[in-house]
Formats: structure tokens, C-alpha cells, sequence
């Protein structure tokens, strides 16, 4: 696998000189991204990381209406527990951060610890996080599934309600609801490497897929011949309409997200299927996204992210938020 | 009184570096099987981190276990590196002001390190993971006090910890989720300490050699 | 190679069914999408067009301040000559239509026949070619070369002088100017494919990769082996400067366009380096771009595009424009 | 009269569109190696929407080739595609009216056609593009009028201008700018236009049918 980098040690350093060099609203200190105008004011934070190789996620939602830091580690490594803290008192304006990210131990551990470090100080903090992935576990154990692409909405809605001037739990309780209503399923359609890696996490033949695959190449649910998209979709859908939350509404909003390496126009094409099917099952769709939001570096693949919407996180989703990679005006 | 000193330390260390190629590949392809193929990477660069650190004034054990905390929660926030930072720092803890930590006290602080890492990754032992070889280790080293004993006592410990453990499922981490497709595989962490105990401690007997040389195959 | 698509025949119709389904402010009819917000009025339309496997081009640049239509070809086909006779309609406002669109044979065939077409009904129309693809022929036939990626700055730079009221004379002149002030290079890591086609266009090796391939995978300059990403974005960028326009000053942007499947951390370690050689030459650089503004589906690779701005084109750039993917505010 | 008939207007693409998947495959190849791989693709969609078009009840030539020529610009936009449309849109206007267009006439169309891509194109002769191709056939045929002597000089025609040019390079379309490259290429136009002419008329001569074959092969 050929990858456009230099020495593989200086791969997060230099992707991260790139980035805030190309987007003046960033800003860098070390391994921390945040908001170049600064900490916010009288206000809840949010602060968020996780290891690198995801962009846009996790930096690229730094910015108003979402997140306002983020720890960042090496490739699919959680942040250390020095960025966790760094970036959660970059997050801190005075009335508290929330910590939200995906539900991986080692991203858990160093958040925890930065937590508990900086409750010395006086900074509070709550813990929200993603596990969107049906995949990754099933139903009875929803609260130790990882959390993938679907972890973006709780960012739109947590960072909406934190620009309300709402109280810390009031926040975490919107990124909790966030999160409860969200439901994410991937495919693979061929690995990613690590850049110190001598070969790919995994490999898929020439004419294999994997349902259910985790962003970091993890184990999915099945492995078999590609078939059509329409049929791939449908399954998607079908299995998280399956899960869907018992409170569910009619309203819905769904990202199909790219994983890395495959281009808009097959997106396009799942997301056509992907309406069409929720529209025969009586949902409306709300703010759909479609593009590359959550990657695994050169995966090629596809996850379907849906949020089911109730007045409230319909309203904080229409919200206005700006960053580099998602904006609502 | 004779025990570890930051003089073993070193060497120890030396030793992983040396090897830390031969770590990094087979690390990264056994979590490649069952999490995302990042262990050897992320070991290789913790050695080298820790390996950097210049222990060539410190006397204190606990003070060096400290740096060598300090390196390893810089280097990565990754489960096990976090974990193995806990347990250097509760090596730490253990150790501090001691020129050198009686060998007897080994099998202590490879149990109280498997508490604190326990409690830091909310997990329990028998699921599997870098803490029951970790207890394999305490439980082997208890009542010992003799270095080459103790070396062969924990290879042996590593193996048969290995071995015990690979036809069952792993049931915390990333591989939790794939419990029966984790059957017949070693995990990732385990793994990790295995052959990071084989590579660290000075080449064992032929005998002792031969079962860890295997492990490292 | 493979492809999230059912049936190879329909993979345009539903990639543009499922783009103008997630974008609301497209709208299709037939091979042609324009502003749903409907025709310019009082103001010089802009239509382009091309083949299709190059989202977000060229469809994904409809929207104010930028382009008023596009027609659609299949993969790598230039539109039909009704498509664009459509688009041209589509973009007229009573005040004109510039025509935007690369340097391709049948793309200019068929938008020169709807031209002719046309102004039998007293559409008046003019032409700009894109031509910025340095590799594609040396600089005594510059008139001849390929229009790649840098297109998108004729895009802006026309669209905001539509927008100020600009006669179709005067928007033709600076799109004119912008090509003529746009310099591209590409560089190729792996090959795509035809949806109807049984494998992929080229091969590279395990190891190689081609500087100068075009976004059809024409052939390029050179194949070799990989290096270092610091060693390629130099050669490109001094490929790029040597070619400068006698004119050009020392302000510049820079566009750091994906392929399709080159992930965008590899992008900002290209942008790290290429910001570097340019800040070296003495250059500032202004609205920097780094992402997938111009693919060729799954090919993995990226180009580097230059603008070398002068007072009048800067000031285009920076005008307000809204697309689905690209924004200045 | 005797003479080029609608109904071997259908003739000719029923036997196209049972040819096309080879079309496709060898045309396909023969532009990856010089432009952007399409023109097999395109050929096999345009030839298949011609083949579509309903003749059974058209008697005018002329018609019939405007009926295709519109088929045709309606399947495509590239420049093959598009010079192909402008070809039938030619031999529509030169027969429009007659139910069957001398074969003396084929040659002076082909040259019509030839005229009009050129102008389209803004190509000239001698670039190695399909109007060296069409040039060749319009030559070939001059002065013949006998169906099965035309279809030996057409192939004929056609091999020979294939090798005549293979060793020159291309100066116009995507290929121009690698002239040194597409040297001892055939141009992806020029063989489109054999492999048609070869599968569009009746299997010829065995003598013939050699040459051809060697082209189709
Ligand atoms: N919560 C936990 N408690 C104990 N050990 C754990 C825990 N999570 C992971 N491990 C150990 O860490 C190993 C994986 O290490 P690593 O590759 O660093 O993890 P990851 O990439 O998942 O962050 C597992 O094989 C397991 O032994
Ligand atoms: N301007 C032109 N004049 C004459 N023939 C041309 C011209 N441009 C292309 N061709 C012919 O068309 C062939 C390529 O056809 P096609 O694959 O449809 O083109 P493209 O993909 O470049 O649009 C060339 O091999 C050449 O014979
Ligand atoms: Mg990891
Ligand atoms: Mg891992
Ligand atoms: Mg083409
Ligand atoms: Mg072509």
C-alpha cells in the first residue's frame, strides 16, 4: 500500500501542520486542535479526540455550534492522558467540559484520568460516549459497542444545546439522548494500513466485503462475495431499523459516510437506495449527509449512520455550526 | 541486599529495544487478527520512548519506574500502553526510595500492578487480556527470591499462561466482541507481556530457552 | 476493482439521483443539474459540464457565486450535445452564458454545436476552455492542454463577476485570465475503473506511481518508484513554478486536490510541504483548498493546483459563494 | 437502382450489436493505452441505442441515417461518439429522399463524412485519427460499384490504413501528446472503425476474411 508520507514516525505531526496551516480556524498545541478564537466564554465546552487516521474526525469538528478542542493520539491510538487534559481545559470556559468521544478503553483510560486530574483543579467535567456501532455488540450490551461515524450528530446536538448557554448536564444529557438514538453499520470493501505498518490491518479478496467492519479494521459480522449496492443497503438499513430505539419516531436523519477510498459518486449511489428504503418504511428524512465524515484512512467502504430525531435534536441539528468539514448556516 | 536495581532496568530495556522489530511485527499482526493491528506498533514505540530515558543518575527504582511511566503515557493512549504506564507507575509507588527492590517483592508488585490496571480498565481477571498474564507472573514469582528461578519461573509462567488461555474466548477489549473467532488465538496483550518478559530478562536455560523461544517464534 | 453500483448502465442516473436527493439546492432534469433556486435573473449564466466519475466536479459546484448548470456525460464521456444546449438554456438569464468547461474534444464539441444551436434563438454565448494540466502538453502549446482540477478557480472567479453584473464579455475575460493564471500537476498512486469496464484503465505497481497522469488516467510524465511525499510535492511544486505566467506575482492560492482515494491526512502532509517550498519562493498564499474537489472515482493520487492571483482575481476568490462543496462565507 | 438500403442499415447493426462485447473489450484496451479507456464502453452503448432504433417502417435512407445519427448523439458526448453523429448526420443530408443510395455514391459519402468530422473536430488528415480511416474507405471505394468487391476493398482498405499509420505517432485527440508512446499503436478511432467496417459487412472472401480477422483478432 503506497502512502504520500515521509518518515512514518512524523505521519500525525506533519498531517496535523497540514491541517492547521490549511484551515486558520484550528489551532495547534502539541496534540491539541482548538478553536483559534479561543477558549469559550460563560458557556459549557466540549472537548473530544481519539487516535488519528479518522479526518475529518476528530479534529475537523472543532468550531462554533460543535466542538471546541480535541486530543489527538497517534494512529488508532487513544490521545495520552496529557492531551486529554490539555484539551480539556482548552475546552473549559468556567461552567465545565464535556468529554465526548468514542467508547474505546484506551480513549476511556486517559479521559478518565485527565478528568480526575483536573477535578483537582476545579474543572468539571462529564463523560458522554459514542457507541453507535450495532455491529460492534449486541443490543443487550448497547453500552460497550464502539462508537463510530455516528458519534458526528452527538457533536451537532451537545455543541447546539452548549450554545444555548445550557448547564453541563443539560448538555450531557442531550449528547446521552444523541447517542441513545443514534445507530451506525459499516462495510469494508478492502483495509487501511498503519504507517509504521509493514502490511495492512487486514486483507479482503478481490472480490470480498465485510459486513459490519469497526473504523479501525475490527472484525465485522460477515465476509462474503461484493454484491450490489442496492442489496448491501438494504441490509444496512435493514439491520439498523432492527435496532432502532423503542422511542423512535418518523423522523430521521442519516449520514453515509465514506470510509476513506471510495468516491462520491458510489455514496450517491447508496444514498439513493438508502431513501428510498426509509421512505418505504415511512420516515422522513431530515439534513441527510453524504460524504467522507468519519475514514479509516485508505479503506474503501461505506458506513449508514441513522439518528432518530425527536423535536428537540431535529431543532439542535438545524442549529448553525461552522468547521471545516460541516456547516449549517 | 540483592534485588532489582535501575541498572537492571536499563539492560532490560536495551534488551526490548534491540528486539523491538521482532516485537512490532508480531504484536501488530496477532491485534491485526482480533482489534485493529496497532500492539507492535505502539509497543516498539513505548520501548523506544522508555529505552530513551536517561537513567544513568537515578538510583531511586521507584524515582526510574517513574520516568519510565512518564515515557510510556507520553508515547501513547492506547489500552495496553495506558495500562502499562499504570502499572509503572504503581511500580513506582511500590518502590520509591529503594536502590534496589528485593526480588522477593517482585511477585508483590506484579499483583499490585494487575490491581491498579484492573481497576483503571474496569476489567476483571479470566477475560483474557494482559492482566491474567500478569497474574500468571505474580502467582508464579511468589515465594522466590532467586534471579534465575525467578527468570525461568517466569517464562514458564508466561507459556503456560499462553497456552491456558488461547482456546478461550476473550472477552474485554476490542476482541470481546468477536469471542468465538478469538478461540485458538493468543491475545494481543498477553501476547505482548509474554514476549516482552522472554525478550527483556537474560537468554534463559536451553530448556527454559527453548519453550520461550517458541513463544517468540 | 470494487464498486459500490448496481447495474454499470445506470451508475450515473442513480449517482445523480442520490446527489440531487441529499442536496436540495440541486436540481435535475435529464443529464442536466441547475439551482433549484432557478435561472439567473438580470446576470451572465455560467454552464459547465464534462463527463461524470469526477464528483464533486462538476455537478457539485451549481450554486451562488459559482456555477448556474452543468451537463452531465457518461463516465469520462463528454455530455451529449442536447445536455448542453439544456444547460446553456438552463444558465440563461437573458443576459448571456459563459461556457466553463475543460479542454476535451468531445466536451467541446458538443457544447460548440448547442452554441451554434443556440444562438439561432438569440442566446448569446462564449466559450472558456480549462487548460491548466502543465503535464498534458509544454508550454508552446498551452492552448492544447488537458483542463484539470484548477478549473474550480474559473469557476470562482467567473462566478463572482457574474454576480457583480458583469457583462458576458467582461465574465469571459476573467475566467479567461484565471485559466491563464491556473497551473496544474497530478500524480497518480493507482489506477480506476470504468463502471462498464471489465478491469481498471492502467496498472501501476505494488511500489510505482506516475507524475503528470491526467483525471482519465491519461498517461503522465514519468513512472517510477514511490518516495517520499516531501520528494514529490518538491518536484511538483518547482514542475509548477517553473511554468508560472510571465505576469505572475507573489500572491498565490493553492488547491491540494485528492484523486478520489488518497485519504485527507496524506493531503495535508502534501499541503505541509507544498505551503513550505511556496512560503521559500517568496510566495503568500492566500484561501488555501485541500481536499477532494476533482477526482477520478477510485483513483488514488493527488495533483497540485496554483493560481497566481493578481488584485482583481483575489478579490473574486474571496467573494461569498455556496455550493455543496465548497463555501466562502 | 441497387444500391446501400435501410434494411442494410439493420442488417449491418445487428450484426454490431452481436460483436459489441468484443468491441468493447478491444477498444477499451486500445484507448487505455493512448486516452482514457472509454471508446470500447462507448462503441458497445452507441451501437447498442442505433441497434434499438426501430427501422422496420422507415424507406428513406436518409431518414434512417438521421434517425441513427440522432440515436447516436443521444448515447454520447465524447469525441468519437460525437464524430461518429456528425458522420450519419452527413449521410443523412447526402441521402435524404432515396430509398437506396448507389453504392457509387458510398465513396463520395464517406468523403462527405470525412469533410464534415474533420470541420468538427478541427483535425486535419494525416493525424492518425478516424479520418485517416474514413479517408482510406472513401479511397478505397472510388469508382466501385459492386457490393461484393466494395466489402474486399473496404477491409482491405482498412488493414492497410491501420498499418500504415501504427508506426506514426497520433497528433490529435488525448493520444497527440504522447506521440513518441502511441508509436506502433493503433489509434484506439482508426481500429474503432475497422472492427466496425469488419463486423458490419458480411463475412467476406476467405482471402479477405483472413486479413480482417487478423485485425478482429
Ligand atoms: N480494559 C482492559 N483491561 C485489561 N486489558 C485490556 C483492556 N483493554 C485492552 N486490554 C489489553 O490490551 C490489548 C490491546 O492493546 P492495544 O492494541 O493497545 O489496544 P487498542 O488498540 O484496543 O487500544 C488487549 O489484547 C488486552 O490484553
Ligand atoms: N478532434 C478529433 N478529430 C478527429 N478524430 C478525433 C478527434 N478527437 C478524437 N478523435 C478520435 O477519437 C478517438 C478517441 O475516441 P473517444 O475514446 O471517444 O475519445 P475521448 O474519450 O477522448 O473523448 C481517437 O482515437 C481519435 O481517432
Ligand atoms: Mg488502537
Ligand atoms: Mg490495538
Ligand atoms: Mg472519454
Ligand atoms: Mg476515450
Amino acid at each position: 500500500m503506497k502512502k504520500l508520507m515521509n518518515d512514518p514516525e512524523n505521519y500525525v505531526e506533519e498531517m496535523l501542520d497540514g491541517l492547521v496551516a490549511a484551515h486558520p480556524s484550528l489551532c495547534r498545541e502539541g496534540r491539541v486542535v482548538r478553536r483559534a478564537s479561543g477558549s469559550p466564554q460563560g458557556r459549557v465546552g466540549i472537548a473530544s479526540g481519539g487516535g488519528s487516521g479518522h479526518l475529518p474526525l476528530f479534529t475537523g469538528y472543532v468550531g462554533p455550534g460543535l466542538l471546541d478542542s480535541c486530543a489527538i493520539g497517534n494512529v488508532f491510538e487513544g490521545p495520552n492522558v496529557q492531551s486529554c487534559e490539555e484539551a480539556i481545559r482548552a475546552a473549559d470556559g468556567g461552567r465545565g467540559v464535556l468529554c465526548l468521544y468514542g467508547n474505546y478503553g484506551g480513549d476511556r483510560m486517559n479521559f478518565d484520568m485527565a478528568c480526575d486530574l483536573l477535578a483537582e483543579d476545579g474543572i468539571a467535567t462529564a463523560t458522554v460516549l459514542g457507541t453507535d456501532d450495532i455491529a460492534s455488540a449486541d443490543a443487550a450490551q448497547a453500552e460497550k459497542r464502539r462508537g463510530v461515524a455516528g458519534l458526528i450528530y452527538a457533536y451537532k446536538t451537545a455543541g447546539a444545546a452548549a450554545a444555548t448557554g445550557a448547564e453541563l448536564e443539560a448538555v450531557a444529557a442531550i449528547a446521552t439522548r444523541t447517542v441513545a438514538r443514534t445507530r451506525t453499520i459499516g462495510l469494508a470493501l478492502s483495509s487501511c494500513q498503519l504507517p509504521t505498518a509493514e502490511k495492512p490491518t487486514f486483507t479482503l479478496g478481490e472480490d470480498e466485503i465485510e459486513m459490519g467492519m469497526g473504523i479501525h479494521g475490527e472484525p465485522g459480522l460477515w465476509r462474503d462475495r461484493m454484491r450490489p449496492a442496492d442489496a448491501l443497503c438494504a441490509e444496512m438499513i435493514e439491520r439498523l431499523l432492527a435496532e432502532a430505539p423503542a422511542d423512535a419516531g418518523k423522523r430521521v436523519s442519516i449520514l453515509v459516510n465514506g470510509l476513506g477510498a471510495t468516491p462520491l459518486e458510489e455514496l450517491f449511489i447508496v444514498y439513493r437506495c438508502a431513501a428510498q428504503k426509509l421512505e418505504a418504511a415511512g420516515f422522513s428524512i431530515e439534513r441527510p449527509l453524504v460524504g467522507p465524515f468519519v475514514t479509516s484512512m485508505e479503506m474503501a467502504g461505506v458506513s449508514i449512520s441513522l439518528c432518530f430525531l425527536d423535536d428537540e435534536l431535529a431543532g439542535f441539528l438545524a442549529a448553525p455550526a461552522e468547521c471545516p468539514f460541516w456547516r449549517v448556516p | 541486599m540483592s534485588g532489582l536495581a535501575v541498572a537492571d532496568l536499563a539492560v532490560a530495556l536495551a534488551r526490548l529495544r534491540d528486539r523491538a522489530d521482532m516485537l512490532e511485527a508480531r504484536l501488530n499482526e496477532a491485534d491485526a487478527k482480533l482489534g485493529d493491528g496497532d500492539t507492535g506498533s505502539m509497543v516498539a514505540r513505548v520501548v523506544e520512548r522508555m529505552a530513551e530515558v536517561d537513567l544513568s543518575t537515578q538510583d531511586d527504582v521507584g524515582q526510574a519506574f517513574g520516568q519510565l511511566a512518564r515515557a510510556a503515557s507520553a508515547a501513547t493512549g492506547s489500552s495496553l500502553g495506558t495500562l502499562l504506564a499504570t502499572a509503572l507507575l504503581t511500580a513506582a509507588r511500590e518502590s520509591r526510595g529503594s536502590e534496589a527492590l528485593p526480588w522477593s517483592q517482585i511477585s508483590a508488585l506484579c499483583a499490585a500492578a494487575r490491581d491498579a490496571m484492573a481497576a483503571r480498565g474496569r476489567a476483571s481477571l479470566g477475560e483474557k487480556t494482559v492482566l491474567d498474564g500478569l497474574d500468571g507472573l505474580a502467582q508464579a514469582l511468589d515465594g522466590l527470591d532467586e534471579p534465575a528461578a525467578m527468570q525461568a519461573a517466569a517464562r514458564e509462567a508466561m507459556t503456560s499462561t499462553l497456552d491456558a488461555f488461547r482456546d478461550r474466548p476473550c472477552q474485554v477489549g476490542r476482541a470481546r466482541l468477536f469471542a468465538e473467532r478469538s478461540v485458538g488465538l493468543d491475545d494481543p496483550g498477553m501476547l505482548a507481556l509474554a514476549l516482552m518478559v522472554d525478550v527483556a530478562l537474560p537468554a534463559g536455560e536451553p530448556g527454559a530457552g527453548e519453550t520461550t523461544r517458541d513463544v517468540a517464534r
